[in-house]
This record gives structure tokens, sequence and C-alpha cells, in this order.
């Protein structure tokens, strides 16, 4: 098997070292060189097992914690005169390291808080501006007075791609498929058969839903096409009356 | 009857669904009444809106759905911020147009509008007057729509020798979620250690 | 004083402009008040708007300005209405490097490079490209670096006033983040490879 995937368990060998520490639970300021180096081998060779792309980075860290493991097996100069000078340490060769790890894990901490800022911001919804360019055209102002620059392109393009969008509406989508328009058209038929008299044309429309009133009207115009109804005017601005034409039983199917 | 406690909820949909408007129907699913009730509701809260003085804006109701617009006469106000010279003379919309043009030319306003989901022919009015995009030929097809594309002027107002100086647009650059990654790492160590650290021993 | 008069208007101001958002520079030009004035206006109607329960939006600061948005209480019902684009938040890389500009700004990517121990200049490509750090000049001495610094986008994105309300920088590190998964990894790790990492030793 495999593995070419690019895998970034850890974002570099600071994180990995920090990840360590803490599993181990030692003091960043204490750290036992010997320990800590063999989990870090084991780490770096299980990597290089599944053939990750391990980068140069990771090995330059496993060489730099050896040569502190050694310069820390290595046995002080204790000339005598000295002695007495024990307690002012010479300087401990995992300071730098030490001092690296604490300054990374500052902003290691600064990330994870802004991802939780990132969250909350996204939990809240603002609103696009209104489009004022209408009043914008009016405004004589020559390219240089325009304090803007390609951040801000970047930026605006950025929101815009935050920006919320309307789902498609639900129940719009479910209503139109409660009523088909072979359906409606039955409806109204029978309707208008059972009242015997002509109907107004409003009342065609008792559902005020856009979908269904898109829906009756199409189911009138299919009637009238068929003739199983029809329409009559008395005259201009006068009531529209629809009427069913008699003898006809079924709604034929097209 | 009228909820009072809807109130909020319905403000906060209609802000929300800004200029597609928030319809009936739409209201009832969200808050699980009918549509009956939703639109008494809505219509409680729409004359509220009128009454109240303090109020800058209020319900319209446009194609069968409803939408918060400013009030007709805070209209002065608002051409009064549009001319202020706080204000920036590119707008949101226009900056968001000029991005989209700038990345994507030649490109015409309905592939424009498909991305920023609005009308944009005043947005292409401005930065068209401004001499930042311009017409740079036309499309394909039945409409022959107008194709826009930047001008000499867009490159030196930012300072950019040509196009290839735009930073890139790295939407997705860093791949996915860094914590799918790191499962599928450790899984297949695990399957993989098992294994190997068997054959090692023996 | 405060002047009721002027809610109306505000809020109209604050509708159209949106997530661009209102200045108080802005708004003392339109209503033609001093800027002391103006922020007393639109502090006073801050407040009413977060005390009254019927309503569903209010004012935040965000990158110095002014936004209207929807209470936090009525996320709930807006997710059943609207849909949050795709947004890929950001990978960790570009957070930690993001973290580091923003305390430590204007920074070049070497300094960047050196705390995070790592190559860092996909997460800087990717940071540009959304528009949340830019080039803010060039560091002295013979390279000429870029320094990068962060921008408004960025203040709007994390919802953030301005740099000063970035959480405290703190040294000591309570409470441990490591997921299990990766100590249980970690665990079996030692156990398969335990034996052979100390025969490597010798």
């Amino acid at each position: 098997m495999e593995y070419s995937v690019k895998v970034d368990a850890f974002e570099g060998p600071l994180d990995l070292l920090l990840h360590l520490i803490q599993g181990l639970e030692i003091d960043i300021y204490d750290i036992p060189m010997a320990d800590i180096s063999e989990q870090y081998m084991l780490y770096i060779r299980a990597m290089k097992v599944l053939e990750l792309n391990l980068a140069s980075e990771y090995l330059v860290m496993a060489s730099t914690l050896l040569a502190i493991k050694s310069r820390m097996l290595l046995p002080k100069h204790e000339e005598s005169w000295e002695q007495d000078e024990e307690a002012f340490e010479e300087e401990d060769p995992r300071d730098e390291l030490v001092e690296r790890l604490i300054e990374y894990r500052k902003y290691k901490q600064a990330a994870a808080e802004l991802k939780e800022k990132e969250q909350e911001r996204g939990s809240f919804y603002t609103k696009a501006p209104v489009d004022l360019s209408q009043f914008e055209a009016q405004k004589q102002d020559s390219l240089e007075d325009m304090q803007i620059d390609l951040h801000d392109l970047l930026g605006a393009f950025n929101k815009l791609l935050r920006r919320k969008k309307l789902k498609k509406p639900m129940s719009a989508r479910i209503s139109r498929q409660e009523v088909s328009i072979e359906k409606r058209m039955e409806e109204i038929l029978s309707d208008l058969r059972s009242r015997r008299a002509p109907s107004l044309f409003h009342e065609m429309f008792p559902v005020t839903e856009k979908p269904h009133m898109v829906v009756s009207f199409l189911a009138v115009l299919e009637l009238m096409k068929r003739n199983e109804i029809t329409i009559k005017q008395e005259g201009n601005f006068s009531d529209i009356l629809v009427e069913a034409f008699e003898g006809v039983n079924l709604v034929a199917q097209p | 009857m009228h909820n009072r406690k809807f109130d909020a909820v319905i403000e906060s949909l209609l802000f929300a669904a800004g200029d597609e408007g928030l319809s009936i129907s739409q209201l009832s699913a969200v808050l699980d009444i009918s549509m009956q009730e939703a639109e008494i509701e809505i219509n409680t809260l729409k004359e509220s809106y009128s009454e109240q003085h303090n109020r800058g804006i209020h319900l319209v109701e446009l194609a069968g759905t409803y939408q918060l617009a400013t009030k007709r006469e805070m209209t002065p106000y608002i051409k009064k911020l549009v001319e202020s010279p706080a204000t920036s003379t590119l707008s949101q919309a226009a900056l968001e147009t000029l991005a989209i043009v700038a990345y994507r030319q030649p490109i015409t306003r309905m592939s424009i509008e498909e991305i920023r989901g609005v009308k944009t022919d005043r947005p292409l009015q401005t930065l068209v007057s401004k001499g930042l995009i311009k017409d740079a030929g036309r499309a394909e097809g039945a409409g022959r729509a107008i194709l826009y594309g930047t001008t000499h002027e867009f490159l030196d107002y930012f300072g950019l020798n040509d196009l290839s100086q735009l930073p890139p647009l790295t939407e997705d650059l860093d791949g996915a979620d860094g914590d799918e990654e790191t499962d599928l790492f450790f899984r297949s160590l695990q399957n993989s250690l098992g294994e190997e650290a068997l054959e090692d021993k023996e």
C-alpha cells in the first residue's frame, strides 16, 4: 500500500515536541533530553515508515535534540577553584530550545483563540450593503482620491464569499409537488360541475400562494384548450365567468 | 393572536434574507406555525415598523415576499452618506464587482451577478465611469452580452505591471480540514505499525 | 443629550451601509453633529437595541465601524433559512501564521518561520489571497524583505473592533489540549515500537 497522502499531523517539529512534552507530563523548563529525543525519534521513524512527506525541519530538529543530549552527557569541567560556583550553573544547553518552545506555544495558544473568534463571528449574520451606486455616480472623484488598494479588493471578495445565501425555498418546492396541474384540473372541473352555475374567475385561485396560483392558472388554460371549460366575459371590466362544458365526464389524459 | 416573542425572530430572519426576501411559507416553516398565523405575525410586525417613528427601516412586500428596506423619508440622509467625504468612493458593491472582473475577466454581467447573487448594473456603471473596467468584447451565443475586463488605469492604480501580478486567489490552498487528515494519518499509521512491528520482532 | 429623532436616521444609515460598516466620522458628517455627539447617539441606540427583546438585530462594533447584525440567540432560526457558503475555515497553519503576524506586525516571513520552526510561504499566500494580511512595507537591510501586517478584513473576520481587542498572549499554558486520539495513538506507538527503538540505541 502506498501512503502518498501529504499529512500535517503536526505543525512542524516544535509542535511535535510540545505534544510530546505534554503527553509525558514533563516540565518544559526541565526537559529530560534522553526521553524526549527517544520519543521524538519514534515519531520520525513512524512517519518514515508511512512514507510521509517529512519536512526537512523535522530532521534538523532531530539532530538538534541529539546534540543537546550529548552536550548534557559531557562531564562538567570541574576545575577545583570553580567548585564553589556550581550554583552559577553554566549555561544550560537546553535554554535556547526551551525559549523557542515557549515562544511558539504562545502563538499556538493565540491561534486557538483566534479559531474560537472565527467561529463566534461566523455565528451571527451581517448584511450586504444596500447598492448605493446610483448616488456614487454623481460623486466626482479622481482615481487618486480613492483610498483603496489591492488588499481592499481581496478583502471585499473574501467578504462576498463569506456572505450567507438564502436557502432554496423549502416549502415552495414541496407545495409545487403537492399540487400537480393534472390534479388541479380535476379539482377545478369537479368544482365547476357541482355548482352547475358559472363561477367567478378569481374563485379558481383559492390558495393565495404563488406556486398554487400558477398551477391553478395553468390548469385553467389546459382545460380551455381541451374544451372542458369555457370562459365568458360580458363586456370590458365585467366579471370573467368560468363554466364547465356539459356532457364531458373525464379529464382526458394527454 | 399576535405573539410578541416572534417579532425578534422574524426581524432577524428578514434581516438575514436580505434582498431575496422572506415568503410566508418560509416563515411558517421556520417558526413551525401555520401560513395563516405567519401572515398575521408578519403583518402585525409590518404595522409596528411603520408606526414607530424611531425606526428608520420598514417592511415592504414585493412579489409575494417580505423584505426590510429603509423608509423613503430617509433617502436624503443616505444620499448624504454616499456623498460625504468620509465615505470611500468605491462602495463594497463596486469593490466586489471589481475583484470579480479582475480575477475572472473577461466576464459578462450575468456571470458577475451569479457570483454576487444581486443585481450589478450600477456598480458596473460606476466602475466603467471611473475607467477601471471596460467593454472587452462580446460573449459567444445568442445574447452577445458585453464582456468586461480591467483597463490600463486599473493596473496603474494598483501599481501592477500586468494582470499576472495580482495576488493569486487561492480559495483552498491549504487543502481540507486538518482534523480529517490527522485522523487518516493516525489510522494508517496504526495499521502499518502493527504489521511492521511484528515483522521486526521476528 | 440624546436626540430620539436621530434613531430612525441612524438605523437607516446602518442598514444601508450593511457589512461595509458606518464610522463615527461618517455619522457626524451626515447628521451634521460633532464626533462626540455622534458617538453618544450611536451608543444610546446600541443599548436600546440590546435592551429590547422584540428586536432580532443589534449593533456591533467591527473593525472600527458600527454594523447591524443578528442577535446571537437568533442563530438557530436563521440557520434554518439561509445557508452559509462552504467557508473553509482557516487551517491550523494559517491560524498560527496569522496569530504571529497579528501580534508581531510588521514582521517578515523569515521571522515568522523562526517562530513556527517550519516553512510558511503557503499559509502566507493563503492569508494574502483572503485579504487578511497585507504587504506593509519593506524591512531594513540587504534583502528588503516584505513586512506583513493585518488588514481591515482581518478585524472583521474575527469580530474584532481593533487590534487592542486581541486576547493577551499568555506564557503559561493551563489545561491540556492534547486530543485523546493523539495520546491513544502515542501509547500504542510506544508499545509497538518500544522494543525496536531500544534495539536501535545499542
